[in-house]
């Protein structure tokens, strides 16, 4: 039975709330890696988008660990907030995600349903995450910094291979910065739940 | 005349796919007047209690809590309120980790089939996970026991088998009618009903290999 | 007499760990005069090439890029130019984030046990994960697969095992001798190539309950 002495010490473990954080996250990642590959074989191929993928994700802004060593070396706290930053930053274009996906041409249902998946599931995965900052450094819930989003109009423009582009880097950059949320979210567990000793 | 309620108790809770939860609760005594129930719930560190959102959905003596109103990452504090002219009695509270009442449907197309092979003869069983779990595969692991016995045996043999959805059985007595059932949980919740009944009936003579 | 080289292309890149990586380029014609290749490669937000940091460790046109030199979640530009007397040839630009090219080593020390108790006879396997591979930190996360069949069967039983390192198969034919492999992948990445294989002769005669 959980709380067996009553309410005042109950509440989900920590380490809990990071099984169920890692578990959301490897969800967020697989659906986000499913969609853009879908998006791109149905739309970008022989378009060369890659190419223009370059250095256009609204989160580049962000510092962010690019690879093992920075993020080992990284306070666990600074990580957190990295993981916090993406997250927020992802609120405003996976709503509009949702509603823009439906106007694409014969878009499938597998790739509006993942939509609407992601951008609930990102919901309950920041729910989680400030609940987690707020457990390992009580009272704080993380800075408010997060990258803004002005890709709304590029999604809606009248010409239809600047509309997939948008879409297709939209895609991608959702792609990468929820494996690095993912990413983080198992090396923050590993270190603060099982001592680096996963 | 008449008397106070007596003390109404929660008896359970259950989510199907960790995303919606349902709790009920178990009237006690009226004291012979017409009692309402009125459901609290409370999360983690919350001082103030709420009440139930939606007290028709789950059926009787139930409150359901939609999307909007469950979390996986707080533990519920819920209790249940009789009230008459008399007076009012409060249940104990009840503490739900929605983590922890996972309960998902049976899994479902339980099919029987006898492979009969050169190297090795046996039963293969194929099944599909509940449909409100597979969409979802990733956020809702499931894994899987199953349970057979001859028809007329009384006892059920059951093996774990893990996260497939498939599975060969090799040690079984020609010419035997078998029933068998399947059954799913996630990693830390409850198993779900068995599935319906499968039948099979093996034939008569073979030998396994000698 | 002779002529400039034919157009070289890159064919492959692939990180083992989510650390380092490799990328392979074919040849293309050499005109009939020694031709020699350098290979570029340019980081997202990086304006200008940098030449390849190392030509030996990846055997034969290739290039190994040490961790000093890999960066994850960023799209390198890739080419490489084959240059003879006559001229050069550049390849086609190649795109790649090192996250989307991890393709570890095969699991190791796979070893199989028969363990025969009272309740419940099953082959238990055990392996590691690929020394490479950090998973300790959490840096790579490895899910498992295996495969089973009797020595002399053709068809291979595949069970995706998830996260662990070990499993417990029940359902075995007893006296069969079976050949196990294992293999793994991370974050839906490429699978590994299968372990190599382990072998088990299971006794004869065990009856599952009559």
């Amino acid at each position: 039975p959980i709380c067996p002495n009553g309410s005042d010490s109950c509440q989900v473990s920590l380490g809990d709330l990071f099984d169920r954080a890692v578990k959301l996250s490897h969800y967020i990642h697989s659906l986000s890696a499913e969609m853009f590959n879908e998006f791109d074989e149905r739309y970008a191929q022989g378009r060369g988008f890659i190419a223009k993928a370059i250095n256009s994700c609204h989160t580049s802004t962000l510092t962010t660990p690019e690879d093992k060593e920075q993020a080992q070396q990284i306070h666990h706290e600074d990580l957190l907030n990295v993981v916090l930053s993406v997250l927020r930053s992802w609120n405003d274009p996976l709503l509009h995600l949702v509603s823009e996906v439906q106007r694409i041409k014969e878009a499938p249902d597998t790739i509006l349903w993942k939509a609407m998946e992601i951008e609930e599931q990102n919901k309950r995965l920041l729910e989680g995450m400030e609940k987690i900052v707020g457990r390992v450094h009580p009272g704080d819930i993380g800075n408010e910094v997060y990258s803004t989003w002005s890709g709304l109009p590029s999604l809606q423009l009248a010409d239809e291979d600047s509309r997939l582009f948008a879409f297709y880097n939209l895609l991608h950059c959702l792609r990468r910065d929820s494996h690095k949320i993912d990413n983080y979210l198992k090396l923050l567990k590993c270190r603060l739940i099982h001592d680096s000793n996963c | 005349n008449g008397q106070p309620p007596g003390k109404p108790e929660i008896i359970r809770c259950r989510s199907p796919e960790k995303e919606t939860f349902t709790c009920w609760w178990k009237p006690s005594s009226d004291g012979g007047l017409p009692t309402n129930y009125t459901l609290f719930y409370k999360k983690e560190r919350e001082k103030s209690y709420n009440e139930c959102p939606d007290y028709k959905s789950g059926g009787p003596n139930s409150c359901y809590f939609d999307q909007k109103h469950t979390s996986i990452w707080t533990i519920y504090n819920v209790t249940v309120k009789a009230t008459n002219d008399l007076g009012s009695n409060t249940s104990a509270p009840y503490y739900v980790d929605v983590a922890y009442i996972v309960e998902p449907d049976p899994p479902v197309n339980l099919t029987l089939e006898w492979v009969d092979q050169a190297y090795a003869k046996y039963l293969l069983l194929n099944w599909a996970s509940p449909p409100l779990a597979d969409v979802r595969s990733g956020w809702l692991t499931l894994e899987y026991e199953l349970r057979i016995k001859p028809e007329e045996g009384q006892e059920w043999e059951i093996i774990f088998v893990g996260l497939g959805t498939k599975y060969q059985l090799f040690s079984l007595n020609s010419g035997v009618k078998y029933v068998v059932q399947v059954r799913c949980r996630t990693d830390n919740g409850e198993w779900s009903q068995w599935s319906s009944e499968s039948y099979i009936q093996l034939p008569k003579e073979f030998r396994l290999k000698d």
